[in-house]
């Protein structure tokens, strides 16, 4: 058990001494959201009705962005192979890796989403709602990153290949995502889809761990 | 977690034990029909020219590589700890992280690998890296990097140890060192098998296997 | 590498000047006067744009604002400016002070351009009604905003501080080349779809007591950069000194 | 005189901004040289025994 603590504790340690990781996601999530008013034209009602959308690509394209990142160093220093014959199960450690990647990936696009929302001129209530689902959305998007990065661990050239096939995979997070918050919905179809949002993240939750210690284990040195 | 030192009389029977155990690396078939028993407070060590597959059959020892043919049996392991959650593997990468200081970096390693809980500041000095213990890694030589690498040895006390050349990057004192916490390990009773190019001067002068390039 | 005292002995009087050590004894002289200098400046700066200047005709008061939104505009230009001479110093002239000014300007222009966006879209609020329009100037002084934390991130991540310093300047230098065309290009786009605002058009009429206080402030402010420049440049020379002390302290007999 | 007039929350939040932004980057910066400066006498302080090669 005190494993998967210190790996946490690691992890936020490591961001905290470097910080580039973390900012470099957010500066990918905000140009996102900047370079589209560029393409479609700065008029706010029509930013206004797209703002959700544009929102939650940018958060899907920031979060598959960083997962190379989640194992690729342990892997290149040994930490991996440390991990393989920890005294705490490889799918707990790799259940606390989720929650460390989520803490340094999802949160401070959270936490930077107010200035999206500025930029692309949406309402408070729907900005909220925004929030909302991107806080249940982004575990699910985590999950699959994590099994995408611990199956293009090994691979040489895998910092392209892990979004590309992680991407159909979290389609259902988009779809959900933005229905939850289109104002286009009618209030329960919105919160259904909240709430299949809510479910999916935790059953990609409990997947990844076990999928994703799978992908290590066999992929072998 | 079976206690390292068990009274030599009455303790456990412990060995890693290897029958017919074959290897493939990179569609080439590099050990076959491999057989010997390292018992407890034996240790082995494998000689060769590189790609002998020294590393190779320590990997598979580690449970890294699904060997080809063959068994590896580690008598002696009770049934509650993990597979391998008994073994040390220390191989050429060190498992260490520049910015984390040493002495954060050894805290990680005993917590992850567990055990009862290892003093982390003797450790540093028995590798004698105290004086650099709040330094980032990134500042150590790659002597001190194995050094620290080492110092998991003893932070999470474990019976089995394979070690792929401890002495890499270590002048003659940092081997001294490795001689004389492998001699301590075995007086415990514990088990080592190590990959190495030259003569660790252990006390107990150790059974050693010769691999020889297949092919 | 830590950090020589001894100067080198050939060189001209410049390079001498610039050697780590010796700049660490010269401006340490500078920095306190520099900082009074500072203060008495805003001290008339402050007098004239809040007392001694007029009102505009058309906004009233709000252009006030106006004696905090362009100093930093201008800074955001300057400092980048700054950091792109720096980074030729480093790459061509390899001085050695050189990528230590560009690291320690990049944070401070990061701030200076945020604030021009802050004061920017204030000034902008009553005539527009929200605080973000995609006006021209104000959208190419967020891609600039993008920019300084991009070469904040980029310096972040190396772990060697003075590998880093050359590969810093290669981006710093292909940004100088290219802040123009996102300047024009951004500008163009604005254009395109806006009513040319006030902002734009710069359609305040300045009068003489109004230009006097927007030069004290932008001097004011151009004091303050460089007294913060002079502060940070000598911490970042210690910062490699602790570098090259840990190093020793490493390799140093147990 | 003192300004006024319908925008006033604006300019007094511009005004604000700014000089709470500049008091904060000042402090930042003081603290960023004192840090630096004690922990070069710390290490200073604490060198050993200076090894054989200059500093070069």
């Amino acid at each position: 058990m005190s494993g998967f603590v210190a790996l946490i504790g690691r992890d936020l340690r490591l961001a905290w001494r470097s910080g580039s990781d973390a900012l470099t996601l957010v500066l990918f999530f905000v140009m996102v959201g900047v370079i589209v008013p560029f393409a479609v034209g700065p008029d706010p009602v029509l930013l206004k009705t797209l703002a959700p959308g544009i929102v939650w690509i940018a958060a899907f394209l920031a979060m598959l962005l960083g997962l190379d990142r989640l194992f690729r160093d342990d892997f290149d220093d040994g930490t991996l192979m440390a991990m393989q014959h920890a005294e705490a199960p490889l799918a707990l450690l790799i259940a606390a890796k989720v929650i460390a990647h989520w803490l340094l990936s999802a949160l401070p696009l959270l936490i930077a989403s107010p200035v999206l929302a500025m930029l692309l001129a949406m309402d408070v209530s729907t900005f909220l709602r925004t929030v909302l689902s991107l806080l249940l959305g982004t575990p699910a998007l985590t999950a699959l990153g994590t099994i995408g990065g611990a199956v293009t661990v090994s691979l040489r050239r895998g910092g392209l290949i892990a979004p590309v096939l992680i991407l159909p995979l979290a389609v259902p997070v988009l779809i959900f995502g933005v229905s939850a918050i289109a104002p286009a919905m009618s209030v329960n179809s919105a919160t259904t889809a909240l709430l299949l949002l809510g479910a999916l993240s935790l059953f990609l939750l409990v997947l990844a761990p076990f999928a994703a210690a799978l992908a290590l284990t066999v992929s072998e040195d | 977690m079976s206690p390292v030192h068990g009274t030599p009389e009455d303790a456990p029977p412990r060995a890693i034990a290897v029958a017919g155990l074959g290897i493939e690396r990179g569609g080439r078939t590099i050990i076959a029909d491999l057989n010997f028993v390292v018992p407890r407070g034996e240790a082995m060590l494998l000689t060769g020219p590189n790609g002998a597959g020294k590393s190779s059959l320590l990997l598979a020892l580690g449970g890294f590589i699904r060997p080809l043919a063959g068994r590896i049996d580690y008598v002696g392991r009770d049934a509650e700890t993990r597979p391998f959650a008994d073994v040390h593997f220390i191989g050429h990468r060190p498992a260490i992280k520049p910015r984390l200081t040493a002495r954060e970096n050894l805290q990680f390693m005993a917590a992850l690998l567990g055990g009862p809980v290892g003093d982390v500041a003797a450790a540093l000095v028995t590798v004698g890296l105290s004086h650099a213990a709040d330094l980032d890694a990134g500042y150590l030589s790659a002597g001190q990097t194995r050094r620290l690498a080492l110092a998991r040895l003893l932070v999470a006390p474990r019976p089995f140890w394979l070690l792929d050349e401890p002495t890499a990057a270590l002048d003659d004192e940092g081997a001294g060192l490795v001689a004389r916490l492998i001699d301590a390990h075995l007086a415990d009773g514990g088990v080592v098998i190590a990959a190495t190019h030259h003569d660790l001067g252990l006390a107990a002068n150790p059974e050693s296997l010769a691999l020889v390039a297949l092919e | 590498m830590s950090v020589e005292t001894a100067p080198p002995s050939t060189g001209n009087w410049f390079s001498r000047l610039a050697h780590p050590g010796q700049f660490m004894v010269w401006s340490g002289k500078f920095v306190w006067p520099l900082a009074i200098l500072t203060t008495i400046v805003f001290g008339f700066g402050l007098w004239f744009s809040l007392f001694a200047s007029p009102e505009d005709y058309q906004m009233g008061d709000t252009v006030r604002i106006m004696y905090v939104h362009v100093p930093n505009a201008w800074l955001s230009q300057a400092v980048y400016g700054l950091m792109a001479v720096s980074a030729l110093g480093t790459l061509v002239w390899r001085h050695p002070m050189a990528d230590v000014s560009m690291k320690a300007a990049a944070p401070l222009g990061a701030v200076f351009t945020a604030l021009a966006l802050y004061t920017g879209s204030l000034w902008g609020r009553p005539t527009w009604g929200t605080f973000w329009e995609w006006d021209g100037r104000m959208t190419s002084t967020l891609v600039m905003l993008l920019i300084y934390l991009g070469i904040i991130a980029l310096w972040r991540a190396f772990d060697d501080q003075l590998r880093a310093a050359r590969i810093v300047a290669v981006f710093t230098l292909v940004g100088a080349i290219n802040v123009p065309i996102v300047k024009f290009s951004v500008d163009w786009w604005g254009g395109l779809h806006q009513p040319s605002s006030v902002l734009r058009s710069g359609g305040v009429s300045i009068a003489p007591a109004m230009l006097t206080a927007l030069l004290t402030m932008v001097v004011a402010f151009t004091l303050l950069f460089i007294t913060l420049q002079l502060v940070r440049m000598r911490s970042e020379v210690r910062n490699r000194r602790i570098a090259g002390l840990k190093a020793r302290a490493a390799r140093s007999v147990r | 005189m003192i300004p006024s007039g319908a925008n006033l929350q604006f300019i007094y939040g511009a005004w604000g901004g700014v000089v709470v932004a500049t008091v904060l980057l000042i402090a930042w910066i003081w603290l960023e040289a004192v840090r630096t400066r004690r922990a070069v006498a710390a290490l200073e302080a604490n060198l050993p025994a200076r090894p054989a090669e200059p500093t070069a």
